[in-house]
This record gives structure tokens, C-alpha cells and sequence, in this order.
């Protein structure tokens, strides 16, 4: 019987290594999957580059992480926020380096990598700052940039409800990059509010198909809508 | 000369909005234009961090903060709006189906060459977000933001100087003092604020406008 | 008020045009929306290119529009079946084109449409007959071919039930290219078998939001489960 | 000599399906696998018209022709199953997220090349499905089919002369002789029908068998 259910954030994190790659899902902290990113920083692995729309909110998930010095270098499209004063300090200092893509990119990317294709000509950013350096092409009268697939070792994404399979579906916006990360690490590890009996999710419904997802650790419901900064 | 405050600028831009419109406000100024919509007009808000249907804001109280807009304010969902995840979001954005983008900025060019996520001075931090994508991506990109800085510089110019965003995306600005129309390299006035002459906008922006 | 819904598949197909390209939802006969295919065959136009993943299965459907000569061209993954006769036998006239494509490569390059990206670069058939004269290149080690979006100026598809807004949910395998079709079209048109109520349909589970659908046809549901060859 | 029938073929590459793989049974013959998986193995079966937890056909009577796998014909969904759209399919299969495939085949070559798409004959009309997506897009793909031809011609073989499905992606083959390792260029047996010999099968096949 296969059971992907991981009773704690602490066991399924444990093989996160230094120098891994992890996506973070979240858009600010909806979807923040702050548990596992907890459960990360318990662990004391560093040199981590990380995946993540933003740059950290406020003092939990990608923002603890970054206080604590375990973030080598993020890719992300929006680190400075009113509330990323963990990111600017270390970036200020050096400690930390920034890729900065276009969010649209970074979806794209992020899909590009579960999706198997080698590269995409995508028109954001072209003959801008962020796209120097980057080849090129007109394709159809519109100008394209060249970008290439994010993969990762692990994603760590927070869905709402779970089965032993790994099928997943999310609540509202708290979605956002959970079902395309899932699709584009090598190890994916969902934290759900709570897991339900195989067959509890319709087949229609379910948003992330279990083959993405190896990991389902059930967290509790006490964040839901009390995440605010 | 009578300015548009923030509020008169977000009403002007909601009725020229038409009904059945799919539209994205960017984060900031524009996010008032959601205030502003007729009320007899079914229009279709989305945002960036995936959904289409965008209501207003809730009570106090009400907040579920799960339920956000692109500047991460807490938001409701109109009775037949969705929620989807940011490969679809951006879909929507780059693949052309958003009617309209309405975006602040820093500068805008009158080719339509917008600069609106990064001041370019050395020690700023930059961030992007979905705006490159917001600007090109829209069948329509509308700007709003004052003409003028607060040291009297004018905002549409003749060539950013700001890092761009996007490229010759822009086809109208909406401002404190004037609409602009830009068309065929050429920004032309389609609107003016009570007691602003065409020969007032000729001189704060220093450019031949028609 | 905003009403997506047409009375009538006639109504509906009215302004497919000579010439026109119409992408055609369905897996073999799963998810093909007869009715609207029935609907264009009685406009009497020609010329039309075909996206679909078949060519046709008996008597209906895609089979039925090439029957009647209306298809100058046809791109999709398996023409050749049991029942694809009168595709067979155009073909062999010379009296139809034929685009043959992988069919992982005829989602991505659908997909690419809708998503806005200029091209694509996908491994699936590097080094084959299907590759012949294409720009290729390896990147990380692993061979790709250059494949470009492929759009259209309709997309017919059928789903299960619809809203005034265009908001569509699916049955089963019947979902297949739908989606993605929706996307990747000028205008998609919708058969369903039922219209229901705004609001009636989860705002979770909407699988197509109403962006992507401009005219939505109530059908009844008489076909499900029928369709079978 | 005792050639396995295809129904022995099936229930053979079953055997070596692990609980918890992930596995996309290509049309024809490797359809007839999943009539073997042992039943104490929780195995996904996916099919790429968007099915993932495949189950066995339904009853007669009870067909839905709206669930339906990749050869058109009536299946079920097993518990814990879901569907998805033709997009996030093929993600799943070019994006590696399948582990194995079970293809059958015209030909495969000791390197891993398989043809199984196309005669090549002239007058032949030709289709291909998902067969070149599939071929090398799992982690592993297997191919099971009759070694010899009706005419007796290896199938296994030096260098493909039919026109190619995908390149050096073969792993191993099953087939009604023996079950070949394909690894370095070279093919290795690891199995032999009864009665079957090594150098059986290196005259049948012409190739410097290990």
C-alpha cells in the first residue's frame, strides 16, 4: 500500500541537504507553507537557493530562513516589500544573492522544468535590464527572450486537503505556485490542513495529480486565514 | 487650474472602462479604479496571484487572508469568479486574453515605452513582480499616475530614462491634469483638466503634443 | 449583464469563415462536440484548417466535416484508425494536408498559444521523420527540437456544464484538449449540457475559467455515454 | 522450444512493476499488462488522454465512453484516481514524472532506438500519437514484442530501418524468446524461454549477444 502521509514536517524535511535547491510556494504569505519551512531551518542545513515569489514577509517562512543565514542565493520577482527587512539587510551586506525574474517568467520557468522543455521564447522583459545578456529572437513580429527551465530539488508547497496518493486540491489564492512547483522538484512535500480518507477528493477536482507529489504531511487547520503580517 | 486628486483620476479611468471587460489593476495607484467601476457594468477584475472575479474589499473582520489581491490586501470573490494557479494566471496575461492593464509608473514615453518597477539608483533594491508581464501582455495597457514629480519634472517624457519595463505598450495615460492618447510615436491630449491649457501641457512636459 | 450563452449551435458557429482554422476538442470521439460540428457542416464553408488530435472516427464528428469535403487541412496525432475512412480515403486523393504531430508536441505547442510564449523547445522527436528540417539544439545534455505555438481562429469544444460567464467544468477523459484548446483560440465555443446559475460551479473546481470562453451552447446531455463508435 | 504467448508477455513484464510505480501502457500489446499487476502492488497506471489510477474495463453494460483510456476503449477509475487535461499529461510524461513505459514496437536497436510509429511504406498513412512522447519521456521505457517477424526477421536489431519513434531510449526489451538488457551499445540476455539458448538467439537475431 502506498502511503506518502509523513506524520511530521520534521521527518519529511529530513533529507533536505546543504546546497539543495527548494521552491517555496506562497505569494506573500498565502500558501506560505511555514511548517515545513520551520521544520527546515530546525534542520541547520545553509546554502540553500531558494524559489519564491517574494523575498520573506515579516518574521515566518522564507523570511526566518533568510534571518537566519541559510539562504545562498534566492530567485524570486519581488523581494522588496514593506515587510522584507531580513532579505534587504543581508542583501545590503552581500550575504545573499538575487535573481530577479519577472513573475510571469518564473511561472513559466517553473513549468517549463515539470513540463520537460528545454527552453521557452517568452516576450516579458524583453529590452529591459533583465533580460541583458540573454539571447533573443523576433518570432512572428514580436520580439522574444530566451529563458530556460527552474527545477529544484525539493518544492515545499502548502495545499489545503491531501490522500495518501499525494492528490491535492488548495483554498482560494493560497494555490498560487503550489500546483506548478509540485510538477518541477524532484521531491515535493505538501503540508495540508488535514488529510482525508483515498476517494474523499472528487477526481474532478483534484488540482495536483499525486505523481507530482511525494511527500503529505498533515499540519492542522489553526493557519488558515491567520497569516497576516 | 483644477487637479484630479487620486480618487477623480481612479473614476476617470473606471468609466472608460466597458462592460464584459477582463481587466488587471496593477498594484497601488490603479488598485482605486476597482472603487470606481459603474455599478450597471459586469467587469471581470483579475489578479495575478490567480483570480478571475475580483470583489471588493471585505468587512473588517471579515479578512481571510487566503483570499488576497496582487498587493496582498485581502479581497472577496463576485458570485462566479475562480481561483487558478500562476501558470494560468500569466497565461491569461501574456497570451493576450486580459482586455486591459491599467498600470502606475514612473515614467512613460510617448512611443509608450513604460518604467515603473525600478528607479535605477545603485543602492535600491529591485523588484519586478508581474508587472513586465501586466505591461505587454494586455490587448491595452493604460497608465495612471500624476503628470508631474514633486519636483515639477514631467512624467511622460520623450524616452525614459528609468530601467524600462516594456517596450511601445502604452496607448494611454491617464492623468492629474490631462489624458493622452499615444499614437504613432506622438502623445496627443484627448482631455484636459478645468483651466489646463494645451499650451500648459506643452510647457510641463516639454513636448510637442497634439 | 454579461450572458455568454447561445440558443442554438447554428447561432453559435455562424461567423466560422471560409478559410477558417478551428481547433476541435475531443480523443477520439470523448469530448468531441458533435452538435457544433453538425452545426458548421450545415454553414457550408470550406477550406477550414483542423486541429484535433484525430482525423475523424465513423460517421460524425471530425469524420463527418472531412466527409463533406470542408477540410483542406488537418493537424493532429493519429489520423489513422479503424474507422477513419473517409479520412484514408481523402488523403490518399491528395484532396487533404496533413500536419502529423507527436501529440505531447501538439499540446505543448497549443499550450504555447494560449500561454503567449513564441516557441518552444520540446525533446519529443528529435531525430525522427517528424523533426526533418527543423531547428534543434541540446541543451543540458539533451537534444530538442524548435516547435512554434500553434493557434487558432475558433475552438469547438464540449463540456460538461457551463455558466453565463463562460466558466466551464468537464466529464471524465471527455476534458482531454478542451482547456487548452479554449485557451489558444480567438474564439471558443463551448457546448454544454447544461447551463447552470452563476455561482453554481465551485469557484475551486472551475477547470476553465470564463476568460478563455466566449459563447457557451446548452445541448442537453443526451450524447454522454453514447458517443461510442 | 517454448515461446511465451502475448498472454505470458503480459503477466512477465507485470512481474517487474514495482509497487508505487508510475506506468503508461502503450496501446496493443501492453494494454494487455495490466490484466497481470499483482494484486498486492498499489501500481498508477496512467493513460495520456488524462487518467492517472487507470482501472479495468467496466462490465458490459456498464461503459461510459467519456472514460476511456489511450485505445479508445471503456475503462474505470480506481478510488484515489483523477483526471487532467492533455497539457498536464504530457507534463507528466515528457517532464519524467512517469517511471516506466511499456511500448510494443517494429524494431528496437541495441542502442536504445525504437521504431514503432511507421512502416515507412509509401502508401502507408501515418500516425503517431503519443507514441514519440512517450518513448522518451518516462524514466524507463521497456518495449515488449514478438522477437522474430512472421518471416522470421529479428526485431531486435543492429540499427533501426524503420523511420524512428526516439533515440537510445530503450532499456529493456520483453520478449516471446528472452529479455534483453540494453545498456553500453550492446544487448545483454537476462532471461531465456525454456529451451531457448544463447546461441538461439544470437542466430536468430544476428547480434553478438552477452
Amino acid at each position: 500500500m502506498i502511503d506518502k502521509t509523513v506524520a511530521s514536517a520534521e521527518a519529511a524535511v529530513a533529507d533536505i541537504h546543504d546546497g539543495a535547491s527548494v521552491m517555496i510556494g506562497g505569494f506573500g504569505t498565502a500558501g506560505m507553507p511555514d511548517e515545513l519551512i520551520d521544520a527546515l531551518i530546525a534542520l541547520e542545513v545553509g546554502n540553500l537557493t531558494i524559489i519564491n515569489n517574494n523575498a520573506g514577509n515579516g518574521e515566518t517562512g522564507v523570511a526566518a530562513l533568510i534571518r537566519e543565514g541559510r539562504v545562498r542565493k534566492i530567485i524570486c520577482s519581488f523581494p522588496r516589500q514593506a515587510d522584507s527587512h531580513h532579505f534587504d539587510a543581508r542583501y545590503r551586506a552581500g550575504e545573499i544573492e538575487l535573481e530577479l525574474v519577472p513573475q510571469g517568467n518564473l511561472a513559466a520557468r517553473i513549468q517549463a522544468a515539470g513540463a520537460g522543455l528545454g527552453a521557452i521564447f517568452t516576450p516579458t522583459g524583453f529590452g529591459t535590464q533583465l533580460a541583458e545578456g540573454k539571447e533573443t529572437r523576433t518570432i512572428d513580429g514580436v520580439d522574444h527572450v530566451l529563458e530556460y527551465p527552474i527545477r529544484a530539488d525539493f518544492a515545499l508547497i502548502k495545499a489545503h486537503e491531501g490522500d495518501r496518493w499525494g492528490n491535492l486540491v488548495y483554498r482560494k489564492t493560497a494555490r498560487n505556485f503550489g500546483p506548478i512547483m509540485a510538477m518541477a522538484a524532484r521531491t515535493t512535500i505538501a503540508q495540508v490542513a488535514r488529510v482525508v480518507p483515498l476517494g474523499n477528493l472528487d477526481p474532478e477536482v483534484v488540482v495536483t495529480p499525486g505523481i507530482f507529489v511525494q511527500r503529505v504531511v498533515p499540519i492542522g487547520s489553526h493557519s488558515i486565514g491567520s497569516t497576516a503580517a | 487650474m483644477k487637479r484630479l486628486n487620486r480618487e477623480d483620476m481612479a473614476w476617470r479611468v473606471a468609466r472608460d472602462i466597458p462592460e464584459g471587460a477582463y481587466v488587471n489593476l496593477g498594484i497601488g495607484l490603479p488598485t482605486k479604479v476597482a472603487n470606481y467601476l459603474p455599478k450597471d457594468r459586469e467587469i471581470f477584475l483579475q489578479s495575478e496571484n490567480g483570480l478571475l472575479g475580483m470583489g471588493p474589499a471585505p468587512a473588517p473582520g471579515d479578512e481571510d487572508w487566503e483570499l488576497i489581491n496582487a498587493g496582498k490586501q485581502a479581497v472577496t470573490l463576485l458570485t462566479g469568479g475562480c481561483f487558478f494557479h500562476h501558470g494560468d494566471s500569466f497565461a491569461m496575461m501574456r497570451g493576450g486574453h486580459i482586455d486591459l492593464c491599467v498600470l502606475g509608473a514612473f515614467q512613460v514615453a510617448i512611443n509608450g515605452d513604460i518604467a515603473n518597477w525600478h528607479t535605477g539608483e545603485p543602492d535600491a533594491i529591485p523588484a519586478v513582480g508581474g508587472a513586465m508581464d501586466l505591461a505587454i501582455g494586455a490587448k491595452k495597457t493604460f497608465v495612471m499616475m500624476e503628470l508631474l514629480t514633486r519636483d515639477g519634472t514631467s512624467k511622460l517624457v520623450e524616452r525614459c530614462t528609468y530601467p524600462l519595463t516594456g517596450l511601445a505598450c502604452v496607448s494611454r495615460v491617464y492623468t492629474d491634469l490631462a489624458v493622452f492618447e499615444l499614437e504613432g510615436n506622438r502623445a496627443r491630449i484627448i482631455e484636459r483638466a478645468e483651466g489646463v491649457s494645451h499650451d500648459d501641457l506643452r510647457a510641463m512636459t516639454g513636448l510637442a503634443l497634439c
